[in-house]
């Protein structure tokens, strides 16, 4: 008896730890606690098949462990048979027809859910660019690259894949940002989803499912949060080294907190006055300008990173983001105060904080991720004063949420 | 070693040797020395370094993944460095599954189909060598990328493109990775022709192809499969290779190529390759469930065909891989659609099973207990793989570890599950002792406890939102109990594999105190039983004339007029001796031996230095030619020539032709 | 498939290889439609229209089968064997069109 | 029942009694060319997927020499017919002119693979590499592994004239013959499909 | 114990891999590179290293399988067969290698005043004839019995020699064929092709329509046209190829490598 009671363990703990899951509260990237419609539907669609799938799980141990309690039998003996069946067709073609029928039924919601997730709807919205009231329609274009996600945001232009052309050298956007993606909340956020060097997957659990970022080409994909709030979301496609520190937010807001941010990253870095941070411009042109963009610093001279992907994280607003390198560091400590360890240690090496591809290369490979550009204490320390002038601080319920560990 | 005992039939005499004065160029003679088994052409003994071979990978595999679980225990560990992670995973999936679970189904398949059909061999020994043995190197070959390649390789097993292009991954693992898939491949290319002629040309008299038992059957299927889904990851793996070694453009996607080719020529082989995986296991409990519920399979022909169709399906619903990869949506549609029916050929033998289990007397041996295991967790698996199906439930679930324990349910727990059952099964079989039943039965749950202990939490952390092939993971996503739980499920199972191991080595010393286990321990129902255990070389006295499906089992039991079940004979009156004395067997052959030492070779010297190659290509050619010209039958193997119905083609230059072509493909 | 092969095969079995001039005369018609392929090229002798391609086509799968049938001898063989390679094809045909589908190859 | 019926009308050794009634060896080799199929398909369709992927450079269609490949299709089909021939010939027991008709498929093969070194020659030398852009990284993989097949074909042929010479070759090896032209064949068929679908039906 | 042919083995192996390690330090092998195949330090020029350790490990292995299988040892023979000794015998006929090898250097020496090409034929014919020489002379001396000496010798032999010379016999055809191609202008290439395979086709199908025709007509034929054809394309390959065009770049530019999946 006692083992066709433990076989039941199996099953329970699959269920019961599904259970466990849909209470997990801390759990942020959560597939079951969905908080926009994609991933909604997909939820939906996902609770019946497991329905499904639970009932015929059911049947089947069920059927096993019956038998195996009923059937039973120690030793075998020369004359103790069992009636002989062979088969009994109408049986089989019964189970050959159910599961079908069963299978069609989960088809038509499927396709159903396939056509709403492929769907977009026409949801301009008014924005204020550069003082002047705008429709604009949503979109943002995602480009992943070793090991960082970056956004751009045209305001003006229809964005497709013809206007966008080559990945690696897109047009100039009218913002540029990474690791964090500004959204108004309730709307319908279409994405185009590429990538400067190998395959990336965007992925924010909370919003929908994902899509890989395939260089070469655009993949259209979409996104919506109910609510404002902060969505958290991983790299899901292998890309190498740091694969598994390439992680991204999603930051939805209210449609003011949009305008105002969209204000934020419309304004080109202001000079800094700060005696620290002046040396730190200049340790700025002299050191990092050959891969990373501020504008109104070098904007003029740069041409791209002198990196594998061609990029680099702009840093024009980098204070008014809340974590950096990938979306693994805070930008900021908890009590509001910049996180000037992690930024002094990512500076000082930033293979330490996270693996990459950078040093030690041979002539011609150019490197992948942030190279350990050997600089002083004290010129690092110069860099994070300059950085810290690079936008405004986000507020501290932003700084809060978005806080990663 | 167990192995290496085996007596055997022949015996040389000093005399022959000394007619035939070529030294060591004199063609080797069946024997008891290690050196026989390196020139061995009979299946069982190949069927039998199959089966070590693939053991010793799954220790390695195992190693592998109790790294990875080591690494994974808590959140954020340095165990392992993310570049080592990353080639330990990426060895992991393909020393398991072309390692340890290929192999081992084709160990069964070598030693069973024969017996199963009735054959005194496979329809070309040499070249059943031949596979082996290069399997074995590009085995070998594919794992000295360790010390030779600069690690292994770190693209994950279906290393998509450009992450595996030079820029990208520039050690030398993808490279071995490439070459060694290459001489695997062709190795397995050329065992599947000769299984599926063995099985279409060599079945004894009456041996009719739907009386054969549906093991036979499965791996027909199996072997179908093998044939026309390699060539495929071939054509991939030479683009990849030639982008790699000779800079050619085709997954440079600055160059206007397209990553998509790349994944799409995988999952093409990559599809039906899961089904290589699990039909053999399918085919296995198909014979232990009988067996042990004393009825007949239910629906003998619903199985087969379900098996066949399982085999066709396949083939169209390769890009479930791809739903989120941007094939766009009228093809995620298309495939979406065709995977979920999938679901209903499997289901059909699932339900077979029980049926055949209903009304049934089960005795639950231990190779009973793994298949009724298997039918358990393979259905947890498939079902998980039916809401993958779902294409817009799989972009969520794929590329999470919801997906790993998809794929661990359905191979450890359908495909390693019942192979491991297949093992107690047919242990008495090939080494002519039992397994020890009651360690068996303690095995069997520590790997069943186990293996739902490590891939069931893997459902939650996948829903929870875990990346598969990360290196670490933060604290505060939820991970952390899990994966802990995770790891020591693991454990568990690696417990349970040592157990296995010494329980093998228990039951050898014990074997001698106790009675031999006879023909046919199991009662069971399909020729194999009808010879001694262990069968000996030539397999069979005088091949059985074959009147229905279960035939040994007709042969023990008929009808009486009540069509109740009597026993018509006993064991000792229905079972060959084995000891027929004039049985011609095919010769022993070295050149197999030559062939997969010349394969490695090509492949270092396509890595390394293209005049390795020349010297690896001239030891291949010259030995295909020198196997050619050596006669299948050795004329002064001095045996009485009785009804020979094995051929090895090899005085005919066209098995040069296959030979000379893989070969080709290979350099 | 089934075990009556040898029997069922047996009929087509006995008749007997083309003889020589056959052969010759079925290379000839190889040649002529090649001739008629290799002149589409020239599209100053004749304008092909839409029909191009088709007619590539067919003259091709004409070709193929020829050699199939007469040369290799599927004609006169067992019919498991022109079976085994059609599987074979007919699952490379399938399968490779629809990856190339899903390219949008023809679209 | 299956060994004991029919067996061997037309094969010309009686030696096998297989349930098929089809040597081993033949049954080998087609389920052999069953599986280069899928080979060829591959190659195939990624040529074709990558037929106008010039990244600006050369294409092969820019460079295709239609004449010459046609003659070289001609001589690759004639090779056919001799190969038959030789095939005839042993059957009925004419070692001497099988041998005959094995030396010129041989050489006829030779011609067709000259002319392809000619034709990647040209190609190179015109400015289409291999590693020019993916459709030349294609075209040269997929003709080049055809070019592979022959001259594996061709190594075959030399080696059956060989045995022939030596006296090894009879009517009773007919067989062995009849597989390797098998193959033979099989490389001519698929550069019927070559010849048609890469070099005659024009790009776009 | 050790027998002959463990002994001329192993010797050439030895004296191969000492070669190769020479070789190795005096082309910029460094460390102990050319000692531990390149293990730790570098092993100089690649190309010749590795021809010469390969040849000298596939010679070591070739070794140790003799001795492995007490290989034509007359004395394990003699064992074996029950008897005191085997009598030694010697070589049947003189050998012709000498020759060939004679005219290999000659080659050489004309090739290094002429063209490397001809140059490498003449070292591939010493090459051979060396190897030849060497394994008949070893066949001739292996055993007792010069029956089993030749097939001995066609055990080690014939499946190196049957591919090599049909490789060798199809590789002058494509080689010739393909040089005078490219020397001929675009539509010569056309017709010589096309005349080529009638002339193949025509004597093939002479000789076999014809086998009783006199036999040294065919073989004057096929001389006369076979020498044709080396002939032509020495001169050919002498000559050059023709001039030929590079192409332009496509106009139509970059094939459309951005494009959404839609
Ligand atoms: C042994 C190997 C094996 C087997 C048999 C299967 C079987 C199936 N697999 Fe699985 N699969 C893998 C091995 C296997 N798979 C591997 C290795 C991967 C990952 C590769 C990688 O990414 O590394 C994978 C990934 C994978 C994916 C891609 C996921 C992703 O990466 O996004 C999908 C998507 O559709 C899928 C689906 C299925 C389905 C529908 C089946 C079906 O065949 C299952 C059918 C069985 C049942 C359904 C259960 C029994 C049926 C009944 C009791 C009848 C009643 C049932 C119903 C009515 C529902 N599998
Ligand atoms: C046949 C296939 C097979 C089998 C049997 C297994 C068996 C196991 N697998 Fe594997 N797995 C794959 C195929 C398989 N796997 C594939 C294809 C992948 C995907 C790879 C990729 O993404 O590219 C994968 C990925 C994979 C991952 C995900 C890695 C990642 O995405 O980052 C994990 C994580 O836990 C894992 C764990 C395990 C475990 C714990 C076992 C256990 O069942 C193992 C049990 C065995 C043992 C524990 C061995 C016991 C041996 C000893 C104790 C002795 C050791 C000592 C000596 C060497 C002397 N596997
Ligand atoms: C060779 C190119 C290169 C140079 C030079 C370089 N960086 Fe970077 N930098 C990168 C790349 C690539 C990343 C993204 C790395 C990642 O997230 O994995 C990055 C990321 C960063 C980030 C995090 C940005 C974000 O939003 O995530 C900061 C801050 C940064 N660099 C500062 C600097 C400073 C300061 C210097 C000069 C002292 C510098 N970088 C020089 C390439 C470079
Ligand atoms: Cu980017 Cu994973
Ligand atoms: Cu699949």
């Amino acid at each position: 008896m006692t083992p066709t009671r433990r076989r039941a363990w199996p099953g329970l703990l699959i269920l019961l730890s599904l259970l466990l899951a849909g209470c997990a509260s801390d759990a942020e990237l959560d597939t079951l606690q969905p908080r926009g419609e994609s991933a909604r539907d997909i939820d939906d669609l996902l609770d019946f098949v497991m329905i499904v799938a639970g009932v015929v799980l059911v049947l089947v141990v069920g059927v096993i462990l019956w038998m195996g309690w009923r059937n039973r039998v120690s030793d075998y003996d020369d004359d103790d048979f069992p009636a002989q069946t062979h088969g009994n067709n109408a049986l089989e073609i019964l189970w050959t027809v159910v599961p079908a029928a069963i299978m069609a039924a989960v088809a038509v919601l499927t396709v159903i859910a396939h056509i709403a997730l492929n769907e977009t709807e026409a949801n301009a919205i008014e924005v204020e660019v550069d003082g002047s009231a705008t429709s604009w329609e949503p979109k943002v274009v995602v480009v992943g690259q070793q090991w960082w996600w970056e956004y751009r945001y045209y305001f003006d232009d229809d964005v497709t894949p013809e206007m966008l052309g080559d990945p690696k050298n897109l047009p100039p956007a009218d913002i540029v940002t990474s690791g964090q993606m500004a959204i108004p909340a309730g709307q319908e956020i279409e994405l185009l989803v590429t990538s400067r060097d190998v395959i990336h997957s965007y992925w924010i659990p909370a919003l929908n499912g994902k899509r890989d970022a395939r260089p070469g080409f655009f993949s259209p994909w979409k996104l919506a949060a109910d609510e404002p709030g902060v969505f958290f979301g991983q790299c899901t496609e292998f890309c190498g080294v740091s694969h598994s520190r390439m992680r991204m937010q999603v930051v939805a807001m209210t449609d003011d907190d949009f305008q105002e941010w969209i204000d934020t990253q419309m304004t080109p870095a202001a000079t800094p006055t700060d005696e620290a941070a002046v040396r730190g411009m200049e340790a700025f042109v002299a050191n990092c300008a050959s891969c990373h963009l501020i504008d109104g610093v070098n904007d003029d001279t740069y041409t791209g990173a002198t990196t594998q992907s061609g990029s680099a994280p702009d840093l024009t607003h980098f204070a008014s983001r809340t974590t950096f390198a990938g979306g693994i560091l805070n930008t900021y400590n908890e009590d509001g105060s910049l996180n000037r360890d992690d930024l002094a240690a990512w500076i000082r090496d930033p293979a330490a904080v996270k693996d990459n591809v950078a040093d030690g290369l041979g002539d011609g490979v150019a490197p992948r991720g942030m190279p350990n550009l050997g600089l002083s204490e004290r010129t690092i320390s110069d860099l994070i004063s300059y950085l810290e002038t690079l936008g405004p601080k986000p507020s501290a319920e932003i700084i809060a949420a978005t806080e990663v560990e | 070693m167990a192995i290496i005992e085996q007596p055997l039939a022949i015996e040389t005499s000093e005399a022959q040797l000394a007619e035939r004065p070529l030294g060591s160029l004199t063609r080797p003679q069946g024997g008891n020395g290690w050196r026989d088994w390196l020139s061995s052409v009979d299946h069982k003994r190949i069927g039998i370094m199959y089966g070590v071979a693939a053991m010793f990978f799954f220790l390695v595999g195992g190693a592998e993944a109790l790294l990875i679980r080591t690494q994974l225990a808590f959140p954020e560990q340095g165990f392992l460095s993310a570049q080592i992670y990353n080639e330990i995973y990426t060895m992991h999936g393909l020393t398991m599954v072309f390692l340890f679970v290929m192999p081992l189904a084709a160990a069964f398949a070598n030693y069973l189909i024969p017996l199963q059909i009735g054959a005194r061999d496979v329809a070309f020994p040499r070249l059943n060598a031949l596979s082996f043995w290069v399997w074995l190197s590009g085995a070998v070959f594919i794992n000295s990328s360790w010390l030779l390649g600069g690690g292994g390789a770190d693209c994950g097993w279906f290393c998509y493109s450009p992450n595996s292009g030079v820029t990208f991954s520039p050690t030398h693992g993808v490279d071995f990775y490439a070459v060694g898939l290459l001489i695997i491949g062709t190795a397995s290319i050329v065992s599947s022709l000769n299984l599926i002629v063995t099985v279409l040309n060599m079945r004894a008299p009456g041996m009719s192809l739907f009386r054969m038992p549906v093991l036979t059957w499965m791996l027909l299927v199996t072997q179908f499969l093998l044939a026309f889904a390699l060539p495929v990851i071939v054509v991939a793996l030479f683009l990849l290779l030639f982008d790699r070694v000779f800079d050619s453009q085709f997954f440079d996607p600055d160059a206007g190529a397209d990553p998509l080719l790349w994944q799409h020529l995988f999952w093409i082989f990559g599809h039906p390759e899961v089904y290589i995986i699990i039909l053999p296991s399918f085919g296995i409990i198909s014979e232990i469930i009988p067996t042990f519920s004393r009825k007949p399979i239910f629906g003998y022909s619903f199985m087969v065909f379900s098996g066949i169709a399982i085999g066709f399906m396949g083939w169209g619903v390769w890009a479930h891989h791809m739903f989120v990869s941007g094939i766009g949506p009228i093809s995620v549609a298309a495939f979406s659609l065709s995977t979920m029916f999938i679901a209903v050929p499997t289901g059909v033998k699932i339900l077979n099973w029980l049926a055949t289990m209903w009304g049934g007397k089960i005795k639950f041996t231990t190779a009973m207990l793994f298949s009724v295991g298997t039918v358990a967790m393979f259905t947890i698996g498939g079902l998980s793989g039916v809401t993958h199906a779902l294409a817009p439930a799989d972009t969520q679930q794929t590329d999470t570890y919801y997906i790993v324990a998809h794929f661990h349910y359905v191979i450890f727990g359908g495909g390693v599950l019942g192979l491991m059952g297949g093992a107690y099964f047919w242990w008495p079989k090939i080494f002519g002792h039992m397994l020890n039943e009651r360690r068996g039965k303690i095995h069997f749950w520590l790997m069943i406890i186990g293996m739902n202990l490590t891939f069931g939490p893997m459902h939650v952390l996948g829903l929870q939102g875990m990346s598969r092939r990360i290196d670490t993971y933060s604290a505060g996503f939820g991970f952390d109990l899990w994966n802990l739980v995770a790891t020591i499920g693991a454990y568990t199972i690696g417990l349970g594999v040592c157990y296995f191991l010494y329980n093998a080595w228990v039951s050898k010393r014990e074997a001698k105190h106790l009675p031999a286990p006879g023909p046919d321990p199991w009662d069971a129902r399909s020729l194999e039983w009808m010879v001694p255990s262990p069968t000996p070389e030539h397999n069979f006295d005088v091949i059985p004339t074959v009147e229905s499906q279960d035939e040994w089992w007709y042969r023990k039991y008929g009808y009486d007029d009540n069509h109740k079940v009597v026993r018509i004979a006993t064991v000792e009156e229905a079972a060959q001796k084995g000891d027929a004395d004039d049985v011609h067997l095919p010769s022993p052959s070295f050149w197999p031996l030559v062939i997969a030492v010349g394969m490695p070779l090509i492949g270092y010297g396509v890595i390394f230095n293209l005049w390795l190659c020349v010297i690896g290509g001239i030891l291949v050619a010259g030995s295909i030619y020198a196997w050619v010209l050596e006669p299948v039958d050795d004329p002064d193997a001095g045996h009485g020539h009785d009804d020979h119905h094995d051929d090895d083609g090899g005085d005919d230059p066209a098995m040069v032709g296959a030979g000379a072509t893989d070969e080709g493909e290979g350099s | 498939m089934s075990d009556t092969i040898a029997e069922t095969g047996s009929e087509t079995e006995d008749d007997h290889h083309p003889s020589d001039l056959q052969y010759v005369k079925i290379a000839l018609v190889l040649g002529v439609i090649t001739s008629v392929e290799v002149f589409t090229y020239f599209e100053s002798v004749l304008d092909w229209g839409d029909a191009l391609i088709p007619s590539l086509l067919v003259m091709m799968v004409v070709k193929f089968w020829l050699v199939a049938r007469m040369f290799m001898h599927l004609k006169q063989d067992k019919p498991i064997l022109s079976g085994l390679f059609a599987t074979g094809l007919g699952m490379a045909i399938a399968v490779y069109i629809v990856a190339l589908l899903a390219f949008q190859f023809w679209a | 029942m299956t060994t004991t019926s029919t067996v061997a009308v037309d094969t010309h050794h009686d030696a096998h009694q297989t349930n098929t009634g089809i040597s081993n060896n033949k049954l080998a080799m087609w389920l052999f060319l069953g599986t280069e199929c899928l080979l060829f398909g591959g190659l195939i369709s990624t040529y074709l997927l990558y037929k106008t992927r010039g990244n600006g450079d050369v294409l092969p269609t820019d460079i295709f020499d239609i004449p010459f490949t046609s003659v070289s299709s001609f001589v690759l089909l004639m090779s056919s017919l001799t190969m038959v021939l030789a095939l005839s010939a042993l059957n009925r027991g004419e070692v001497e002119r099988s041998r005959a008709w094995l030396l010129t498929t041989a050489m006829l093969g030779g011609v067709f693979v000259g002319g392809q070194v000619y034709e990647f020659t040209t190609f190179v030398r015109e400015g289409m590499g291999f590693t020019t852009n993916p459709a030349s990284s294609a075209f040269y993989t997929l003709t080049g592994f055809h070019g592979v097949h022959v001259s594996l074909g061709i190594l075959m042929l030399m080696s059956l004239v060989v045995a022939s010479v030596q006296g090894k070759l009879k009517a009773e090896n007919a067989e062995t013959v009849e597989i390797i032209g098998l193959y033979w064949h099989f490389v001519d068929i698929v550069w019927i499909f070559i010849f048609t679908v890469i070099y005659l039906i024009p790009a776009e | 114990m050790f027998t002959p042919g463990f002994k001329f083995f192993f010797g050439l192996a030895m004296g191969l891999v000492t070669a190769a390690v020479v070789y190795g330090y005096s082309t910029g092998g460094d460390h102990v590179g050319p000692l531990v195949w390149g293990w730790k330090g570098g092993i100089g020029d690649h190309v010749g290293y590795v021809t010469l350790m390969g040849l000298g490990v596939v010679a070591g292995l070739i070794a140790i399988a003799l001795v492995m299988y007490r290989d034509a040892d007359p004395a394990a023979q003699a064992h074996y067969a029950g008897v005191d000794s085997i009598a030694p015998t010697t070589p049947a006929a003189a050998s012709h290698w000498p020759v060939v090898a004679a005219f290999g250097a000659a080659t050489m020496a004309v090739g290094l005043v002429v063209h490397s090409a001809v140059f490498v034929v003449g070292l591939v014919l010493c090459a051979i004839a060396a190897i030849e020489w060497t394994i008949d002379a070893w066949a001739d001396r292996a055993t007792g019995d010069p029956v089993a000496n030749k097939a001995l010798r066609d055990r080690v032999m014939a499946p190196i020699e049957i591919p090599a010379a049909g490789a060798i016999a199809a590789g002058v055809m494509v080689l010739a064929s393909s040089r005078i191609l490219l020397n001929a202008s675009a539509n010569g290439a056309v017709i010589f092709a096309g005349l080529l395979a009638v002339v193949i086709l025509g004597i093939g199908t002479l000789y076999a329509a014809k086998p009783k025709l006199s036999k040294n007509l065919i073989a004057g034929l096929m001389l006369v046209a076979g020498v044709a054809v080396i002939a032509g394309g020495i001169v050919a390959a002498v000559d050059g190829e023709r001039e030929f065009e590079r192409h332009e770049v496509h106009e139509d530019g970059a094939a459309d490598d951005t494009h959404a999946d839609e």
